[in-house]
């Protein structure tokens, strides 16, 4: 039954840029595993390697310099890594697609937003142009926008509702994962809601696993199932919604939580990580959070730390639920 | 056909032309470029015209007669047609002459003319104003071709472009920049000619005349660069046509400014420049050493005298004695390509004797207007004596009265020459105009007021079965001879 | 949009006033003397005089000027100097060669400049970036003159393909079209290149991979249509600076275009048809702005609701 | 009434643009008390950034006054203005695009000095300098670094030396965190409130992060559409929204709990234009209560008690007060 | 991202060696570099490799139109003189043609264009048309109204060959300036009280350079062919000196018979060209510090 529910298992993932300037090792040796319908939120800092990983499932990582160095990237039992470029190209925007950060710059600004999202439709189903553009305005009305708009160029959309058309064509194929990278990153709150209401929505009614990466855990809280903590490349922790926001066990997911100003609670002053992210082509030795940590003892910057099971679920990626480093309480 | 040289020789009939310019206008008295007068050629005829060998022989006027001093008469040819089928009156050459004396631009030509007088249908009288001796050899000039003056008057202003003459060829089109195409008028009081059409094409670049003639896309190329003549001269298909022309070259001096004031400094110059330098290395042999400022082929041309021969010791000589033992620095005005060749030899030869000269380049209209105020101290020019007459070639050049824009840049002047000149004009006897004009050679040169250097070869490529064309020494070669074989 | 061109129309006019000022001052107060140009260098000086009084050089430069100005208004902007023709029709003559010598070459640097460029963007720093990068620099900085008589010596001369010089036909068209293309080739190429570049780097066109579109298609359809916009602007750059004239190549081929007559014309003092040249020339490089401004808004619908 | 360092009355600001005047900022009131903090929140094109930078008269009004201490700097000469850019200053949103990318650390820090001659010679200068990179927590060794070399926090350091080398009593800061991630962000703002606390500086602060503002400010103002719909003290505001839109507003704020699911009120339609606005209120299109009167009139800002201020028709039926 | 990883580097570096230490990393720039320097010292060091009056400018006719031989490298001229070293005495003449006149564009051009871009409105209305106006005119026109105004000379001819190019580069600065001109770093720059001229001196021209760099490497070569086309007014190098545009157009009537005469002058100034782009394009990536992210 297990075998059956699960879409994604990507294991021991590594992906490096090569450059001039040396290598930005941007992901080091992630696991993910999702099921069908399951949304997991993907979330660290700017250069935690977020979007690196999205693109490495879609293997569209730009290359030179990027390369995946190793990993499996297993999609309903087939590695993704392994097939050929023609076989994976059927399967994006068809079985896993994704929506991107910047709703401006993700639209093609010479092509009408039906092309576009005919566009889709025609390379995975076999329907003639015509068929392909009525289907699109059945897309288009279904995240919220009139088809009447179909001949209408992105420019003459605002932020939010181009951002529904990405995802009108991110969804026109019934995908079985949908990746989300930032979605709502650039807009307005009121529009934000919009967009997650309706992403919500969607993925209810077509079952739709999703990966959606940001760095607000706020939206983390409404949309995701699971989450996920990328620090520097590496999952630091991994939890069900209820556990990480109730039993946040990694020091940096806890530094996290004391960073963000809160809505209902007052809080004097913040209390933020200190430091800055490590600087991806030099990395640290040991855990890569150490520099950063109030906890870090000695052996934090030897030793890298073995992904820990805490409760069902619940992993995470530091010494001190090894038993290595002594703490009482991580808040 | 594209390539009409290449169409089996048996049914050719079309010969093509290269110039390296576009005429300007196909109106006699609208230009007087040598371009222009190359296609006129074909088209009008002269009432008398210069053989080759400038021998003045009849054209349109059957012949004529000297009545006074001032007085010819000249007797038109019956039947002659016009292209646009008029016959020739004697009316069409008062016209003719009329309207050119009117002209700026060739009025010079028949500047002795009083008046033209139409006695009968076939005969006029040509009145000068004071006795004009050379009168034959400027009715020869290719801007005296006769016009019709129906056709004139009714193309008006455009005439330049619907030209209407006697000659062996009709105008039929012009491509601007590009081509004029003649055919051949079958009524030609000579006969037809043998060629159908005639295509003058401009082809600005010397060196693609040449390549047009190895292809042979040109059977006839007028002006083949001094460099290419041997690739011409050698080709198993072409041919090198060579004759005099009767263009000089000279270095001027501009008398009125120091040090060129002083005759020994000219002296001085002429010796220390050596022509057969620059006619090997700029012309290729296409030219000889001058002896005098006209050419062998010119009425009056004074074959005795004596050139300053090379001599950079005697010019050191002359220097000191003019008070230039260490040199001078001076300038060398010049104008074209051509010129800024030659202006570099002159430049590294003056410099064997301590003259330091620069050269001026200048673009031709600036060139034109300074050299005409005097402010030149050396120059570069040519002059051709188209009329063949030494009159032409002299007056301009060396009378007081036309001290600059009016020829005579070097600002010369020499009240014997001046005589001279006045009296070659008018003298009737040709044995004492020759002597006159031998005289007036001799006190030139010996003033130096230019250097001449050469006289230069022209000449022509053609395709080798092209026969009976002739290269005539004024530059406007006649095409109706032609033939193929 | 008419309103807009009618806009861009009347921008003309100040221009051309300026332009015609500035030559005719030029021509004005530049030595030479158009009478004794056209006379030759021995005409006496009254003869000058008499043609100058002819052409009415003898009034104020003012007064000329306006002359000019008034007849031009009425659309007669006089006859050469040299050949006494109406210069626009010496110049409409010449016109027709230049516009198909200028299509053809444009029409070569197009089919050569852009695929090539476009390679060269999709394979960034490969070998055939490299060389085609310096070809193309080598490409600005050869001499036309040197590669069209190259090209005619192996063409017409030795081959003899190809007919050496003249407008006579579609085969006398392509070696000079050869030669103005291969510069504007360079040209295009690079600009291709770096126009791609900066395009292929956006996040459309990593959209459209996400979409499974074809790599093929990414680049010909999403990519290039992004890219156009410069690449269009030094095709019309080269487009109107070549219908103004390409002297050398004109020469080099003795091809009968506006070119030459127009430095024949200033070599001349024919002030009438230097002021026509320049006249048509700007015109028609302002008219070529324009189809290339209204192309713009037919490539990108975002400048199209700009000239509204 | 307490110390008003800066007062705005009636501030307008329209923009020519080629289809019509853009009322970008459109009749705003506020004033902001000394040693003070007000927030200024609303959607992108809302008008905050132009209230800013009008304030510092980097944009010429189109109407208004503009009351800094008392004395309307609008009608300031070019000389009054140069004394008055020490006394008000900006902090921008954007890390990158504020900076010079030519120009190293020091070199941005200096230029205020420079420009007003604070200094007398290059040492004193230099000492200024590394003063103010101390006090904003930016290492010595940073100097001579350009700006491209730095990550945002850091960028956004240099951004407020810069803006306290004059000693500012006032300073707008146009969403200074916006772009920095959390943990920075929480850095920067640490050290904006050690500075206020510290120099007893007054605060504009524009964001359209709410969570932020409410950790933030004392006071503060929402605009819509460049008209200032709703003002109050912070807590008073996120406790009793009285305006449809800042209800909107605050309820759409995604929260970092599992405990507190909230509803969520999702607003229809899309943001008019600023372009030529229709009479009435500027938000009646998208507003849930919406009746003729508000197509037709427009509201007028005015105090519902306690200093807050509401611009709404049916503020009292909607809230039952 | 990338944080401070130079972060030994506590010492004072000016902006100049910074921009060198970037563009020390791009090959192609220094093998730019290189073949320059190689041409300016062959320049500098002229006199010591051949003599002007006696190999320079001293005719030989016996030997005229020799190919590439021991004695003549590169051959010999129309006039027996040899074409090495009449490139490399060239060389100063055409580097300085090249090098000043691309000069007097930027600088007349640059300001202009800066201040049509800065101000904008009526005062860059003006300025573009007239600019529009010079575009119009053909550059030999205006060539000779220079040499006609100033006289034929070396420096007029740079003006002339400077001035015509004048309103490219007045449209490439306008139109960078125009970009730069609305980013905040400008607005910053105006919060804390910088004048209109610092903001543009300090501000925005040294942002404008990478274009105005790519053009006017390509432009040097223009001014070097552009001085051949103007011999013909007075405005060339006077003869007998030396200069690349004057050989490559005086070569060319032997083309057929001694292709050395204009293809070796020919291939001198593709070699500069090609030189001064390689280094223009790695001069444009190392001014501009944000590249390198
Ligand atoms: N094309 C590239 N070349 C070189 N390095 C790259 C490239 N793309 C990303 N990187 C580096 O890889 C690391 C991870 O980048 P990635 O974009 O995956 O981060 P992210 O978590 O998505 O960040 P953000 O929140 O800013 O989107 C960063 O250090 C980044 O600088
Ligand atoms: N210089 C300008 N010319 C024309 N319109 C402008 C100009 N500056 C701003 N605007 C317009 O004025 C309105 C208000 O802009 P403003 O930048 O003040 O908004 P904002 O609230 O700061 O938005 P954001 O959150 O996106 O920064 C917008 O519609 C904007 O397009
Ligand atoms: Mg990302
Ligand atoms: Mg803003």
């Amino acid at each position: 039954m297990r075998e059956n529910k699960e879409l994604l298992n990507i294991e021991n993932l590594a992906i490096h840029y090569i450059t001039d300037d040396g290598t930005v090792k941007a992901v080091n040796g992630i696991n993910i595993k999702l099921n069908k319908g399951e949304t997991l939120g993907l979330v660290g800092e700017t250069g935690a390697g977020k979007t690196t990983t999205a693109l490495g499932i879609m293997r569209l990582v730009p290359n030179p310099p990027g390369e995946i160095m190793s990993g499996v990237i297993e999609f309903e039992g087939r590695d993704l890594l392994k097939i050929s470029e023609e076989e994976m190209r059927k399967i994006r925007g068809n079985k896993i697609s994704m929506i991107f950060q910047d709703p401006m710059t993700s639209l093609n600004p010479v092509m009408t937003v039906g092309e576009q999202i005919a566009e889709v439709i025609e390379i995975h189903q076999n329907v003639s142009k015509q068929e392909a553009m009525e289907k699109a305005g059945e897309m288009l009305e279904l995240v919220g926008i009139p088809k009447a708009r179909l001949n209408d160029y992105p420019h003459q959309f605002s932020g939010g509702m181009k951002q529904r058309v990405i995802i009108a064509i991110a969804l026109a194929c019934n995908p079985q994962l949908l990746i989300a990278d930032e979605p709502t990153t650039a807009l307005d709150v009121t529009i934000q809601a919009q967009v997650l209401d309706l992403m919500n929505n969607l993925k209810n009614e077509f079952n739709t696993a999703m990966i959606l990466i940001t760095h607000d855990l706020g939206v983390v809280a409404e949309v995701c199932d699971k989450v996920a903590i990328m620090y520097a490349g590496e999952i630091v922790e991994t939890a069900s919604l209820e556990q990480l926001f109730e039993n946040p066990k990694h020091p940096y997911t806890v530094g996290l939580f004391g960073s963000i100003p809160k809505l209902d609670e007052e809080v004097d002053r913040l209390k933020p990580i200190k430091g800055l992210m490590p600087d991806p082509t030099n990395l640290p030795s040991g855990c890569k959070f150490h520099p950063r940590c109030p906890y870090a003892k000695d052996i934090c910057t030897k030793k890298e730390p073995k992904v820990t099971e805490l409760e069902n679920g619940h992993k995470v990626k530091c010494l001190i639920y090894e038993g290595l480093v002594d703490v009482k309480e991580v808040k | 056909g594209q390539k009409p040289a290449e169409e089996a020789k048996g049914q050719k009939d079309t010969i093509v032309v290269a110039q390296s310019a576009d005429a300007k206008s196909l109106d006699p008295h609208a230009t007087n470029d040598s371009t222009s007068s190359n296609v006129m050629t074909q088209i009008y005829d002269t009432l008398v015209y210069a053989t080759e060998d400038m021998e003045i022989q009849p054209g349109l006027a059957e012949s004529w007669n000297q009545v006074d001093d001032t007085t010819w008469e000249f007797n038109i040819r019956k039947g002659v047609k016009f292209h646009n089928g008029e016959e020739l009156k004697a009316s069409d050459v008062k016209f003719t002459l009329d309207r050119m004396m009117k002209s700026s631009k060739v009025s010079h030509i028949v500047e002795a003319i009083d008046s033209v007088e139409v006695v009968d249908d076939y005969k006029v009288v040509i009145k000068t104003k004071e006795p004009f001796s050379p009168l034959l050899a400027h009715l020869a000039h290719s801007a005296a071709g006769i016009l019709n003056e129906k056709a004139v008057k009714e193309a008006g202003d455009n005439y330049g472009q619907n030209p209407v003459g006697t000659g062996p060829f009709k105008f039929v089109s012009w491509e601007a920049g590009d081509k004029i195409t003649l055919e051949r008028f079958d009524d030609y009081f000579r006969g037809p000619a043998k060629l159908k059409k005639v295509i003058f094409r401009v082809v600005p670049e010397g060196t693609n005349r040449t390549i047009g003639l190895e292809t042979g896309e040109i059977d006839i190329a007028y002006g083949i660069e001094p460099i290419d003549k041997d690739r011409v001269a050698n080709h198993e298909n072409l041919q090198l046509i060579e004759a005099p022309s009767l263009g000089m070259y000279y270095i001027g001096f501009n008398c009125e400014k120091a040090p060129f004031d002083n005759k020994l400094v000219r002296q001085a110059v002429s010796y220390a420049i050596n022509p057969d330098d620059i006619i090997e290395a700029v012309l290729s042999g296409s030219g000889f050493k001058a002896n005098s400022p006209i050419a062998p082929g010119v009425f009056g041309y004074n074959d005795k005298l004596n050139r300053y021969e090379y001599n950079p010791e005697k010019a050191k000589e002359l220097l000191k004695e003019a008070g230039y033992e260490n040199g001078f620095k001076t300038e060398l005005w010049i104008s074209g390509s051509l010129a800024n060749q030659i202006a570099q030899i002159v430049q590294a030869q003056l410099k064997e004797i301590g003259i330091d000269v620069s050269i001026e380049s200048l673009e031709w209209g600036t060139y034109i207007d300074r050299t005409a105020k005097g402010e030149q101290e050396m120059f570069f020019l040519g002059w051709t004596t188209v009329t063949g007459d030494a009159d032409y070639g002299l007056y301009p050049l060396f009378h007081s009265s036309a001290k600059g824009s009016a020829g005579n840049r070097s600002f010369y002047g020499n009240p014997e020459v001046d005589k001279l000149l006045e009296q070659g004009k008018v003298a009737t006897d040709i044995e004492k105009r020759e002597e006159i004009y031998k005289k007036a050679q001799e006190l030139i040169m010996e003033d130096a007021p230019i250097f001449p250097l050469f006289y230069k070869l022209q000449n022509a490529g053609t395709q080798k079965f092209i026969k009976g064309f002739k290269l005539h020494p004024a530059g406007h070669h006649k095409l109706y001879n032609i033939y193929f074989e | 949009m008419h309103k807009y061109i009618l806009h861009r129309l009347l921008l003309l006019i100040p221009v051309i006033l300026g332009v015609t000022f500035i030559v005719y001052s030029i021509m004005y107060l530049t030595p030479g003397d158009p009478a004794q140009i056209i006379l030759g260098e021995s005409a006496p000086p009254e003869k000058v005089e008499q043609l100058r009084e002819e052409m009415g050089l003898n009034d104020p430069f003012i007064v000329q000027y306006f002359r000019f100005i008034k007849n031009g208004l009425k659309g007669d902007f006089g006859r050469s100097y040299s050949t006494r023709r109406p210069v626009f029709e010496e110049i409409f003559a010449r016109f027709p060669a230049t516009l198909k010598l200028t299509i053809a070459g444009v029409l070569v640097a197009i089919i050569i400049g852009i695929p090539v460029g476009i390679i060269s963007a999709t394979k960034q720093y490969s070998l055939f970036d490299n060389v085609s990068m310096v070809g193309a620099l080598l490409g600005v900085s050869m001499p036309n003159f040197w590669f069209g008589l190259m090209l005619v010596l192996v063409f017409s001369v030795t081959l003899k393909w190809l007919p050496s010089g003249g407008d006579n036909g579609l085969s006398s068209l392509v070696l000079p079209a050869i030669t103005l293309g291969t510069s504007a080739a360079a040209l295009i190429t690079r600009m291709t290149r770096s126009s791609m570049l900066e395009v292929i780097r956006q996040d459309y066109i990593r959209t459209a991979r996400a979409k499974g579109v074809l790599e093929k298609k990414v680049i010909n359809k999403h990519a290039l249509k992004n890219a156009l916009i410069p690449i269009i602007t030094v095709v019309g750059l080269q487009f109107g600076y070549l219908l103004g004239g390409a002297v050398l190549t004109e020469t080099v081929f003795s091809w009968p275009g506006v070119g030459r007559l127009l430095v024949d014309a200033i070599r001349q003092k024919d002030t009438p048809m230097v002021l026509a040249s320049v006249v048509f020339v700007s015109v028609t490089f302002s008219f070529v702005n324009l189809m290339v401004d209204i192309l713009y808004a037919y490539v990108d619908p975002r400048i199209k609701s700009q000239y509204k | 009434m307490a110390d008003r360092i800066l007062e705005v009355k009636n501030l307008k600001k329209y923009f020519k643009t080629p289809k019509g005047l853009l009322h970008a900022v459109d009749g705003v009131n506020f004033y902001i008390e000394r040693g003070k903090t007000l927030g200024v929140v609303g959607e992108s094109g809302c008008g905050k950034s132009t209230t800013g930078r009008l304030v510092l008269r980097l944009l010429e009004a189109t109407d208004g006054e503009i009351l800094f201490e008392g004395q309307n700097i609008r009608n300031f000469n070019k000389k009054q203005l140069r004394k008055l850019r020490e006394e008000m200053q900006i902090i921008f949103q954007d890390p990158f695009a504020s900076l010079n990318p030519r120009m190293t650390v020091s070199e941005i820090i200096a230029e205020p000095l420079i420009i007003h001659k604070i200094t007398k010679n290059r040492a004193e200068l230099d000492k200024r300098v590394s003063k103010l990179m101390e006090t904003v927590g930016l290492a010595e060794r940073l100097v001579n670094a350009y700006p491209h070399e730095l990550d945002g926090g850091r960028r956004q350091r240099i951004g407020i030396a810069r803006a306290l080398a004059l000693n500012p009593k006032f300073i707008v800061c146009d969403e200074p965190v916006s772009a920095l991630d959390v943990s920075i962000q929480a850095q920067v703002l640490n050290l904006m409130q050690d500075l206020q606390d510290e120099l007893g500086l007054t605060y504009m602060f524009i964001t359209h992060d709410l969570s932020v503002v409410k950790h933030f400010s004392d006071d503060i103002a929402v605009m819509y559409l460049g008209k200032l719909v709703e003002k109050a003290e912070c807590r008073e505001l996120f406790n009793r929204p009285y305006h449809p839109y800042t209800k909107a507003l605050l309820s759409a704020i995604p929260v970092p709990s599992i405990k507190k699911k909230r509803e969520r009120i999702i607003l229809k339609g899309e943001v008019s234009s600023p372009i030529n606005p229709p009479p009435g209120c500027r938000f009646a299109k998208r507003c849930p209560y919406a009746k003729d009167k508000c197509f037709n009139q427009e509201p007028k800002l005015v105090d519902i008690g306690n200093e807050h201020f509401v611009a709404c028709h049916y503020v009292k039926e909607i809230n039952n007060i | 991202m990338a944080t401070a990883k130079k972060s030994k580097k506590n010492k004072k570096r000016s902006q100049w060696s910074e921009v060198w230490r970037r563009l020390k990393k791009n090959k192609m720039a220094m093998v730019g570099l290189t073949i320059l320097t190689i041409i300016v010292l062959l320049a500098v060091f002229a006199d010591f490799i051949a003599d002007y009056d006696e190999v320079v400018i001293k005719q030989n006719l016996k030997e005229r139109l020799q190919g590439p031989s021991a004695k003549h490298w590169l051959g010999t001229d129309e006039f027996g003189r040899d074409i090495f070293a009449r490139l490399i005495h060239g060389a100063r003449v055409s580097l300085k043609v090249g090098i000043i006149s691309v000069g007097i564009s930027i600088i007349i051009g640059g300001i202009l264009g800066s201040i049509a871009g800065y101000y904008g409105g009526l005062i860059d209305n003006i300025i573009m048309r007239t600019m529009d106006i010079f575009l119009a005119i053909p550059s030999i026109l205006l060539a000779i109204a220079i040499v006609s105004a100033l006289g034929p000379s070396l420096m007029n001819l740079m003006i002339a060959v400077g001035i015509s190019s004048v309103p490219s580069y007045a449209r490439i600065v306008r139109a960078s300036v125009l970009s730069i001109r609305d980013q905040e770093f400008i607005e910053a720059a105006k919060a804390i009280g910088a004048s209109d001229l610092r903001i543009v001196l300090k501000h925005i021209i040294p942002n404008t350079l990478a274009p105005v760099i790519v053009q006017g490497t390509l432009g040097v070569a223009g001014a070097i062919l552009s001085t051949a086309g103007l011999s013909f007014i007075g405005l060339g190098i006077r003869p007998p000196a030396p200069e690349w545009g004057a050989m490559l157009a005086g070569g060319r009537a032997y083309l057929r018979y001694a292709w050395h005469v204009t293809t070796f002058p020919g291939l001198a100034i593709m070699t500069i060209i090609l030189a001064l782009n390689f280094l223009g394009d790695g001069l444009r990536d190392a001014l501009d510090p944000r590249l390198k992210q």
